[in-house]
């Protein structure tokens, strides 16, 4: 093989060392998150967002859309999308409540019975997707009414309520419930007090208690997944196979990736996303409605774009994703704090939805030298 | 040695294949033995693509029998052909432009690495590898994380064929790797083509061009309608007589007439 | 006998609260023994709403009973029906005016305006003068009315005072946390149903504000009951909706099978639920309170 | 050139004459037209759907579908989707009740300017689709969350309520408002009413008189629109574009075809449809309320889908379309006539959807050859 | 009478483009004059169908002149050049495969019917039209509502070198139209071209293949990384030179001697 000596082609300008380091999917939502975050400090600085209640409450937001966002990440990096997520939160969301109150059996049973319960019906609907070819779009939106449509139906048929309560009492003293309703670090806060470093309740119930009295299982949970997703797309042969199949599914299918599997894991990865949703929700309000979870798939959506994906698949990024939700969360919770009369919360997020994607196109253009 | 002293590793014996409605394939056989450049010729919808996708297991055939080193084998994906030795190169290339040269090289063979329990891929002998197998095909890369989208069209079919020949293939599959090339480029290619196969590997080299096969095939398979019309060793055949098996004969003398025997 | 009469409402499917209807209705179709539909557009859109009465009428049951929600849209497709030869009976949203003039038989329901109104009345009279409403459905014009009424009754302007909360349990819970603190002169909380109560009390609870602040809110719940049993809630405004579902069946069917009919509206509520006589309304909750 | 004499390919085996005929797009559709109906006409036969009230209630709101579909049909044979369509239903009805109601201007002024202001949003989404190069779903969801949040905005604060009543007064005597809110046909049903082939009211003020006293305006513009629309896409050169534009916009660009232009057009074509519909609706029911048009994208969606169009673009048929909203709307409508609990009214939907779009896909191989 | 001298049809001087940071053509000049054939030739990414979309108003040049018919010109879109009478065929196609034959041939210029004061596309004719030209092309269809996705590679690019003769353009232009051929089908197209250019049109054919250029070719022109190398008429210059001129000389010594001189 003649060695041609391919020399460096004189025809491309050079591009900085600095900008290339800075060219990455997720450039946009850090760039929006500092630009959000400074927004914030200075209109809302001193409307208590920043203390640690404050902080609390939109973390836990956050935490929410990150957890269903970085299931939607996975799998729109896969290539397909799902729109059943919010359906799939209620209707999770009511297995638990008609398995532990009206069956009564043990919170665990009805914790498990629903995890396997809605990646079966996630693998089904991946099942359909890849066997008919058809776009996911429209398969998930089949189920978004379906879902729906049952999360109605049986509660109303069995309970003749649409909205659940009780799961607490039940939830007393069960193993499996505090990993998803339950805080951590309780004490670690109790000495935060002590040491004056938090406020502690001047009135009420609680007076003389930290008010922040622990961090919810909720965003350890969105911080695990995102974790153990980001470390599974970048690091692992799996994550490999991932962008794989979402960038050319054909040609991935050649050179011998199981294209058909991995979409199908990752929907029932989404499904297990939104249980985890769903739970957390249920554990923490001991209740379970049939509107849970109503627009959620939106949300996801939005986050991960935000976070820079490519809605065709085969590009993005879960640290993306993440901080597209956190931006979400800052926003919707910021936009109180700062007093902004509410129904323009909607309009503020079309708007900032648009800016970021066209942030994100510019910046995905110079990292592929796409046209 | 002559490579047909060998005992072939592929054989294909009556290999039929039906799309719905379509017969692609009507009964083609075909071998490939170790160390020779056995070159597939063929009008567009011959059947060449479809042959070989058989061959690498991408679709089953309708009807005929497959041996591998003088076993039957039935392929049930790309990944069990790739496993026994077979590479290819697709004419659509099979390249995710989204995705780096480094992934790209490795997909579906990703290294791996063991933490504790734990596997993950192994990025560092990943991208050194790459480099270094792209610097051998005469390619120097800005950096293993550039984005394939980026390549030029003869740079990305130097990475696949490359991958191929990496993954030490004892029979490497190449789908028009010079159709969308030029000049210097379908020498490069051609010449990687001599040296893989003094390696002792097999190559299957699909193309319309009667000079490229004669450049570097050993034997040739003309395809015609889904059937072969034969298959000649090097020397019993002059390009003359290879190109009208490819054309039908007849009507290309006049047309060669018309236009100065230079086609 | 036998007699088939449909109620169709303007709530979207996933309203919970209309649960209690439902469940009214069925058990007046029971005693009764007649046919009971129930029907609602699924998406709660009003226009909708207008075709599923049409398609009732169609159908010629004996009755329809129905909510007022929006007059416009309503009342034509409503007095289509009362002129076709169907009797109606308003429920719920609406007012008896609108009623009669519609040519219903009755109207049995609790006016929002006015129970909000009567609601801040109440709490004007426990000193309160600044609140926040947490409305659930600001898209639907009846939630704005509450929140109005009771500003109204309060003699305050409504301003910034409501909050668009959504639908999500913890998006609504940090919102009012949100509201709470970056307003810490608010004396009172308003929610609109169980929807918004529910988090809002566990809002109050972190923020230990529980029982503390002064809190309202309409239309019961297993939550919101035993809310106000540990005293977080002052009181909920019950509007009894199984009367507004029960009650027009009874009535009609009555009416045609014996010609009687009540001569007044009835009035299902504003009534108060406060701490004092609470266990039936417990047990209830949700299915028939 | 030397006529070459291609013979008829061996290699392909015969398919017969009937099938050929009876391969279109739009099979998919009259196939479900006829099991829909048939199945109505068995279970719901007596019930009322089939007198003449009940024919015009499910025209009616078949009508309704169908008016948006067809919008959202052209749209999606060009490329893209709108995802806008029900936020800009409620956005234009709010616009007609506040130019008319609070600023107290003519109605057929404020139906004229409402159009140009819808037909200019939707030029805005499609400019920012074509500008870009954005996914339509991206833009589009953007400006249902934008459209949404004024429309509930605005009103509330200007008019403190989130409905606004009383156009049926300001629109007494406006010359534009019948072409929207009045019915035609009236004679034929006295007539009708006389021969005692349907019914008449028998108390009130309009005793004597046929309980259906004409076809409402809005069958009118849904069948106009229909026709207009699929001579357009299958008679005219800017058909021919449109399905260019959709099948591959470079290479319809290569040939000379304004893709961006007809894209536009195709975005301010839907957000046209969707403003018929609002006019329409607001002068039936003579009020706007913040909530209209919730969903009604999916719901366009869906019918077109229904009707088999592709998702991706360039294949696609009006009268699909329009068979796919009359599928719909007598399913809606059917399922309340036989009493079918309405909450699974969801399930069918998303069943229905599911058996439409795998018979679609089925059809559509065959005549494309798509592998 | 040769081609020569005419004026041209199409004259383009200095042209340059710039696409962001990479410099795809940096001065080049060409033209074309009635009735001649003039290939240009090159390696993959040397320009080539940057520099044919610049001609048919694709892109803007960032640079330059282009001179039709004498008078300067700036086309703004493909619509442009094609009412000037400058149609192409491009490497990918530019066929829609859901849409039919007909739809797909007259695409961008269909045939007007006018009935009162509305026009319709006039299917009839359109129809008609297509039949006959696919046939004289000799291709015969099964209708012409057939979808082009259903049809071959080979029959494709008929189709659209079809549609490009019709419309009677005064330069067409061809990019790559053999590369993914068979021997039949490039013998047809090759033909095809000298029968066109017998008309009077001028032809601008690109290709890898040289072989094909010298085949039907009247001038040469080679491109290399964005610049020209010089144009050649035909009889001054040998295969073996264009070769060389095309791969930049020397190394092809090497390879070819290697490989027995038959790239
Ligand atoms: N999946 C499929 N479904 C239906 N027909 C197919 C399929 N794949 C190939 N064919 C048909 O089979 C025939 C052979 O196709 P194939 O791609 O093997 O030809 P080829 O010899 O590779 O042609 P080329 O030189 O143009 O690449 C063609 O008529 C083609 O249309
Ligand atoms: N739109 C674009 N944006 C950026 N770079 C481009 C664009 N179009 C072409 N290029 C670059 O310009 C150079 C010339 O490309 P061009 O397609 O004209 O080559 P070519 O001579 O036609 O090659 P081939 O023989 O492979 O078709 C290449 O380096 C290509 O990557
Ligand atoms: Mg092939
Ligand atoms: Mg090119």
């Amino acid at each position: 093989m003649s060695s041609m000596g391919v020399a460096v082609d004189e025809r491309i300008k050079e591009t900085s060392k600095l900008r290339k380091a800075l060219i990455r999917p997720e450039l946009g939502a850090i760039v929006g998150t500092i630009a959000v975050f400074s927004f914030f400090i200075i209109f809302a600085g001193d409307s208590g967002m920043f203390n640690a209640q404050g902080v609390l409450n939109w973390s836990t937001v956050s935490a929410q859309f990150m957890i269903i966002a970085v299931g939607a990440c996975m799998l729109m990096i896969a290539g397909e999308f799902d729109l059943s997520v919010g359906s799939m939160i209620g209707f999770a969301g009511m297995s638990i409540a008609l398995i532990s109150v009206t069956l009564q059996w043990p919170v665990w049973i009805a914790i498990l019975l629903t995890f396997v319960l809605c990646t079966a019906v996630g693998a089904l609907n991946g099942i359909i997707v890849v066997r008919t070819g058809l776009p996911s779009f429209i398969v998930t939106l089949a189920f978004l009414f379906i879902l729906r449509g049952f999360t109605i139906f049986f509660p109303q048929l069995i309970e003749r309520r649409t909205i659940i309560g009780g799961i607490s009492e039940r939830a007393e003293g069960d193993w499996l419930a505090p990993l998803f309703g339950g805080k951590i670090g309780g004490g670690f806060f109790n000495w935060l007090a002590d040491m004056e470093l938090i406020g502690v309740f001047t009135r009420g119930t609680r007076m003389g208690e930290p008010i922040v009295n622990g961090i919810p299982m909720l965003i350890v949970w969105a911080l695990g997944l995102m974790v153990v997703a980001h470390i599974v797309l970048t690091r692992t042969q799996f994550g490999n196979w991932i962008f794989a199949a979402g960038g050319d599914a054909q040609a991935a299918r050649y050179v011998g990736v199981p294209v058909n599997r991995v979409k199908i894991q990752m929907f029932m990865f989404t499904a297990f996303c939104a249980c985890v949703f769903a739970t957390c929700q249920v554990m923490e309000f001991g209740s379970a409605g049939a509107d849970r979870g109503l627009l959620k798939e939106f949300e996801a959506i939005i986050a991960v774009v935000i976070g820079g994906a490519l809605l065709t698949g085969g590009y993005g990024s879960v640290i993306g994703a993440a901080l597209g939700a956190l931006i979400f969360g800052v926003v919707q919770q910021g936009l109180f704090f700062a007093g902004v009369e509410s129904s323009l919360f909607r309009v503020f997020l079309g708007v900032i939805l648009l800016f970021a994607v066209i942030l994100n196109t510019y910046i995905r253009r110079i990292i592929t030298g796409e046209r | 040695m002559e490579p047909y002293d060998h005992n072939p590793i592929v054989e294909m014996r009556d290999i039929e294949k039906h799309f719905g409605p379509v017969i692609a394939l009507n009964g083609v056989s075909f071998d490939i033995r170790p160390g020779e450049c056995h070159c597939l010729l063929g009008d567009n919808g011959a059947g060449k693509s479809t042959f070989i996708k058989t061959m690498a297991g991408v679709h089953k055939p309708t009807k005929g029998a497959i041996f591998f080193e003088g076993r039957q084998m039935s392929f049930d994906s790309p990944r069990d052909a790739m496993e026994a030795g077979i590479a290819t190169v697709y004419q659509d290339l099979a390249m995710i432009p989204l995705m780096s040269v480094t992934r790209n090289f490795w997909m579906g063979r990703e290294p791996i690495k063991r933490v504790g329990p734990f596997k993950f891929m192994d990025f560092k002998t990943a991208n050194e590898v790459t480099m270094e197998e792209m610097r051998k095909m005469g390619i120097n890369l800005r950096s293993p994380d550039q984005a394939v989208g980026t390549l030029s069209g003869g740079e990305r079919q130097t990475v696949a064929i490359a991958r191929a020949v990496h993954f030490g293939a004892k029979v490497l599959i190449l789908d028009e790797p010079t159709s969308a090339l030029g000049v210097r480029q379908t020498a490069n290619v051609l010449s990687t083509i001599d040296k893989v196969r003094k390696t002792g590997i097999g190559i299957v080299f699909i193309t319309h061009n009667v000079r490229h096969a004669l450049a570097v095939g050993d034997r040739f398979t003309v395809l015609n309608r889904g059937k072969t019309l034969g298959t000649a060793q090097r020397g019993q055949i002059t390009p003359e007589e290879l190109q009208d098996l490819m054309a039908g004969g007849q009507e290309m003398v006049a047309l060669e007439g018309s236009l100065g025997g230079t086609v | 006998e036998g007699e088939r009469y449909v109620l169709v409402s303007h709530a979207p499917d996933s309203d919970s609260w209309w649960n209690t209807i439902k469940n009214g209705l069925a058990l007046a179709g029971e005693q009764m023994d007649v046919t009971v539909e129930y029907r609602n557009p699924p998406t709660g859109d009003l226009a909708d709403m207008a075709r599923i009465i049409e398609q009732a009428a169609a159908s010629a049951p004996n009755g329809i009973i129905t909510t007022l929600a929006d007059p416009d849209v309503l009342s034509g497709p409503i007095r289509a029906a009362v002129e076709s030869g169907i009797d109606v009976i308003i429920i719920n949203s609406g007012t008896p005016d609108a009623a009669r003039e519609l040519g219903a038989l009755m109207y049995v329901g609790q006016p929002e305006y006015d129970a909000g109104f009567a609601a801040g009345q109440r709490a004007a009279g426990d000193g309160i003068s600044s609140f926040l409403c947490v409305n659930h459905y600001i898209s639907s014009p009846s939630s704005t009315e509450r929140c109005q009424g009771f500003a109204d009754g309060l003699g305050v302007d409504l301003g910034n005072q409501m909050i668009d909360s959504g639908q999500d349990p913890s998006e609504i819970q940090n919102r009012v946390t949100a509201y709470l603190n970056s307003n810490p002169d608010t004396d009172a909380v308003l929610t609109l149903g169980p929807t918004s109560a529910d988090p809002t009390i566990l809002a109050l609870e972190q923020i230990g504000l529980a029982g503390d602040i002064y809190f309202g809110t309409f239309d019961l719940g297993g939550d919101i009951v035993n809310a106000i049993r540990d005293g977080v809630i002052q009181w909920g405004i019950d509007q009894q909706p199984f009367l507004q579902a029960y009650l027009p069946v009874i009535v009609m069917t009555n009416y045609h099978r014996y010609g009687v009919l009540p001569g007044n509206n009835i009035n299902s509520g504003p009534g108060f639920v406060t701490a004092d006589a609470l266990d039936l309304v417990a047990e209830l909750a949700g299915e028939y309170r």
